[in-house]
């Protein structure tokens, strides 16, 4: 029987699927929910220092089965309030990731150092939301801030710091890296891609904010793409993120290099069910592929295995110019 | 995915509430609601009040999104999105559906229906005064007996209708009660028909932003209100805490309702 | 009766809907093919110095309806023997835009030049293809790049020169006003986003190349961000690309800020009577939101206007924190 | 969208020519094509030889990655995406085939679908010598009367297979001739049609990259192979200067056929 547990960081995983930030995350009771439908932990919604309403309706913008467009605006009870939340969570037994958002390494590193004081197994950074000036992305696309940052949390909290990179970059392995010189004990690619979506009979934006970001599987590509490149260039490990529906969507991104993954989207396309489909389907996969446990396949997609006993070095393309 | 209508009728059915009527493709049952766009303005979640081709929403006054929409002009253009959420199922012989202010907008078109299957239909309907009873001809002319109760007694009983929703469940038996209104009040319905033996269902309210079941505004106890509800039973509603008590603002932040 | 010609950087288009880059964009019967199919203008495949073969197969990947990855690996015959292709689409009449990429800014003002030789009504610079080191969007990706090459190209050719640029950046905007310092006519947004698909039985990237770009309606919504976010901070006309399969889809686009559109994989998709159906297909819903003119709504989504007439200004979201 | 299949037998069929067979599900029609890839290696267009369930194609060494696929045992994982392009029309009463060299692989499924829907078929199989002539036996069981050549004479008439279609096309009266083999013969085989007023319909091969009428790899004139073709009808080939004369390599650079 194939084993779904991963080891994150040093955080243990009881699968690879988590819930990603925003998705089911203000409530403890979702995120017990979440828990208790399946996810091997569950990550919270990205907390701030005090409360935002976020911005107006309309936030979300469906594209069918393609996924949505959201911009949300960091919508938070704040960290004064949250604690309580996650405590709910945990006390239904949750593995619980704390998700946080800044202005400045300083903000970053209090925020990470009171939600690390909830108990929780890792703090994800959120240096990606692509569509709120100032926080999230706008630092985040500059290596040195995710530098700065990383650091500055680093030295306040001892569970696993996962920093979360935009895709909305030239070099998605630059950011990492950085992230890995500050100290981050894992990567997570991606959030949305910066994106709008308007309506020609209104001439404006569908989304109050203009500017969104674009999530599910339509960006599984893309998400993809950024882990591909950031496995073999860093030695901590990658979370993958982005489009997620199926077990083979899973699969893929661990062969591209993905120690765990998150799933966002699918949950609002397939309900929260989506976590024990997605297990019993990796599982059925993996026992048809012969894969024993997901460890023994992240990042196998880099190493060009000889095919069909023909070793690589012979085969045509790699000798063209 | 979203639509963009024109309004094509706007009917002040009282001094506070207003009704917009268009033309909305997609196939609603009475229950469900759809995010209703002001371009320029909020989107709101809206309950049909009318539910067949040319759809409808019964609105009343709470702040400016709602003022705004109640000053929509036939012709004006309005973003649609659904019908989302759950309905009320219609299968009850006997119901008693029981309004407080706007909450007649959801229950009027569940009771048409009902109606329209043979069901024979009591309404309790209240509001604070006479003038702003809603949709009190509309369930007169589906043939429902209609009691009514106001604030200050200015038409039908004095008081809250939960004095009238009791004395019924009192003296008429009833397959189902639904209700819609302030939380406080359903509550009481709910307590007052499992007294009496019957399945109560509410329709209930919490902030919506996704109304895809993913943002989690609208979390109430293990619930999504934007997919697992609006209509809940009433079973499930009375053991949650939050219920009548609780809700969150748009920040996720627990305030008192 | 709605009209659909309009005037980029000086050149006269019949209609906004330009063939995309490496789309039909061979052979010189493709091209006018595609013209007499109804484009506005024909932009050719990205000629180089010399032959280029391309990546072996598999070059692309189809995802359905959402569009395509590919890497092809800018095959393309070479500056000598490409002009024959250009004069034999200029001989049926068909008005083409020349793509060119190099290695540096010389080699772009070289090819430039040459292809200006030809009698293109334009130059468009790939400055972003995804997949090909040291070229396109290795150095499209950075500001200075972008400047200096555009400068060397302007100095060379008198015909408008049109910057493609990359939507794998942080900030288009500082890619377009790059490339307007240096003296581009106009902006074209986007090339494919960077991306990859794996195969979980095979276990390896489906592409031979491994990266590849993600063309398609998926892309859409991130190309008309890009278009939203360039319009407003350049005083260049902008062209957008990116997934444009309806003439909703266009209007999306011209609203967002763009002039002119490109169309490729859509082409893939709906075959070439594409240009002629959306030409059509855009008449007709001008004609519905009565738009005379394309140039009527070139960023029309930008002026915030009245609705049902109330002003915005007094709209609630206007005025919350 | 591509399926890596297993291959599940592979038969010899020449000493330059080898079929593999493997389960692909979506519907083939005799005459398109699919792309094969062989991963490591390159992703080669391959017209089917067999067009069911199981499905085949048949490989003549030219290089490489041919020379990889025929060394490919059963249970060997190949990608396979497609068909692609359009197919013969299988109406014909009486039907000539003529085939130089592996042109039999895709004219055999054609001719045979045309003979179980009661077509007659004459076969004009060609081949530099006796044990290199493809699907011989295939096209005797479909009751095909059959017409052999060979560069070297070793087996049937001495010299290129245009001689005994020519002499068939004289001798016999047709409703359509379909051929596929090197160009320079196709092209004869056409005008000798045209001449005896049977229209004819040729299979060609253009370098294939994107398969999806895109990359524009296999332009030919103002068609495009992999979507217009790979079947044409010879009337649109012989007036197009490059056929037989011209293509264009990988890079789009138009090189001698
Ligand atoms: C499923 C559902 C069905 C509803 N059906 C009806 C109906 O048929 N008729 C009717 O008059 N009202 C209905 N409402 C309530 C209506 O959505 C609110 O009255 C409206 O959003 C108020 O907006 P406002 O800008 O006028 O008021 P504001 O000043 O913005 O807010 C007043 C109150 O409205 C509520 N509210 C504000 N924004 C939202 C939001 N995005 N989602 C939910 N509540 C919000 C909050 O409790 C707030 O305190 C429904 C609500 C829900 C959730
Ligand atoms: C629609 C179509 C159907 C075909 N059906 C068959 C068939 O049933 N049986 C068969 O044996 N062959 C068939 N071919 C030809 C076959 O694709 C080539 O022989 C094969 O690609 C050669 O690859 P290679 O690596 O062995 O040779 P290489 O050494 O790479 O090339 C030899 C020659 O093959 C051709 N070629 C190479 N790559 C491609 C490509 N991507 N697309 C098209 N041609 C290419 C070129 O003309 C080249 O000069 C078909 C080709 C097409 C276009
Ligand atoms: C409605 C919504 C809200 C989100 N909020 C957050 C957030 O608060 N913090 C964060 O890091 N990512 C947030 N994201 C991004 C997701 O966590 C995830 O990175 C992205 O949606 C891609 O994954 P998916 O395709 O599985 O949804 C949000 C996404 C959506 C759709
Ligand atoms: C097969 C293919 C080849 C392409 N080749 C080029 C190219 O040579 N030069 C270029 O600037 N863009 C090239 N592109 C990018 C397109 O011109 C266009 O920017 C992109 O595909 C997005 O538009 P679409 O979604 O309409 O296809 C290519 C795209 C595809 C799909
Ligand atoms: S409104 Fe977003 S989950 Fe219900
Ligand atoms: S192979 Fe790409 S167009 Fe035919």
């Amino acid at each position: 029987m194939a084993d779904l547990k991963v080891d994150l960081a040093g955080l243990r995983l009881r699968n690879p699927l988590l819930l990603a930030s925003g998705i089911w995350g203000e409530s403890g009771e979702s995120l017990a929910g979440a828990w208790e439908a399946g996810a091997g932990g569950v990550i919270t919604k990205s907390i701030g220092r005090s409360a935002r309403l976020g911005y107006p309706n309309p936030t979300v913008e469906s594209l069918g089965r393609w996924g949505f467009l959201n911009a949300m605006g960091l919508p938070n009870p704040g960290i004064e309030e949250y604690p309580k939340e996650i405590a709910a969570a945990q006390a239904r037994g949750a593995t619980v990731i704390g998700s946080v958002f800044g202005g400045d390494a300083d903000e970053y590193a209090e925020l990470a150092y009171r939600m690390a004081g909830t108990g929780v197994g890792a703090i994800e950074l959120n240096l990606s939301c692509p569509h709120a000036e100032g926080l999230g992305s706008d630092l985040g696309e500059d290596p040195q801030e995710v530098e700065a940052i990383t650091r500055a949390v680093r030295a306040r909290v001892s569970v696993p710091v996962i920093v979360k990179i935009t895709p909305n970059t030239a070099d998605p392995v630059a950011l990492a890296q950085a992230a890995e010189r500050g100290g981050a004990s894992a990567i997570s690619a991606i959030n949305t891609l910066r994106a709008i979506s308007i309506d020609v009979r209104l001439r404006r934006p569908t989304l109050s904010h203009g500017l969104g970001g674009l999530s599910g599987p339509a960006i599984k590509p893309v998400g993809l793409a950024c882990v591909w490149q950031i496995y073999p260039k860093v030695s901590i490990p990658v979370v993958g993120v982005g489009g997620i529906r199926t077990a083979e969507d899973v699969l893929q991104y661990v062969m591209a290099g993905a120690r765990a993954v998150e799933v966002g989207t699918a949950v609002a396309l397939d309900g929260i069910q989506i976590f024990s489909k997605l297990s019993q389907d990796l599982l059925a996969l993996m026992g048809e592929l012969g894969i024993e446990r997901i460890a023994d396949v992240v990042g196998a997609a880099h190493i060009r295995p000889a095919v069909n006993g023909v070793p690589l070095a012979a085969a045509s393309h790699e000798r063209r110019p | 995915m979203r639509e963009v209508v024109a309004v094509s009728e706007r009917v002040q059915e009282t001094p506070s509430t207003v009704t917009l009527r268009f033309a909305y493709p997609d196939e609603a049952r009475p229950g469900q609601f759809v995010m209703l766009w002001i371009p320029g303005d909020d989107e709101i979640p809206m309950s049909l009040s009318y539910v067949g081709r040319s759809k409808g929403v019964t609105v009343k006054v709470m702040g400016s999104t709602s003022r705004h929409i109640q000053s929509l002009a036939p012709g004006a253009q309005i973003g649609v999105r659904g019908p989302y959420g759950n309905a009320f199922d219609l299968a009850p012989r006997r119901v008693l559906v029981v309004a407080g202010g706007s909450g007649a907008a959801v229950l009027a078109p569940a009771a048409e229906a009902a109606a329209r299957v043979g069901s024979e239909v009591t309404a309790a309907l209240g509001a604070t005064t006479g003038s702003e009873l809603l949709f009190e001809a509309r369930f007169r002319q589906m043939g429902a007996r209609v009691e009514l109760a106001t604030d200050d007694g200015s038409i039908g009983a004095r008081g809250f209708v939960t004095g009238v929703s009791d004395s019924l469940l009192a003296s008429t038996i009833f397959d189902a009660v639904w209700t819609c209104g302030p939380e406080v009040m359903m509550d009481k319905v709910i307590r007052s028909a499992r007294r009496a033996g019957v399945p109560a269902y509410g329709s209930v309210e919490r902030v919506m932003k996704c109304a895809l079941g993913m943002c989690d505004a609208c979390a109430l106890g293990p619930y999504h209100v934007c997919v697992d509800g609006p209509v809940f039973p009433g079973d499930a509603l009375t053991p949650l805490p939050e219920f009548g008590r609780f809700k969150r603002e748009p920040s996720g932040r627990v305030v008192p309702h």
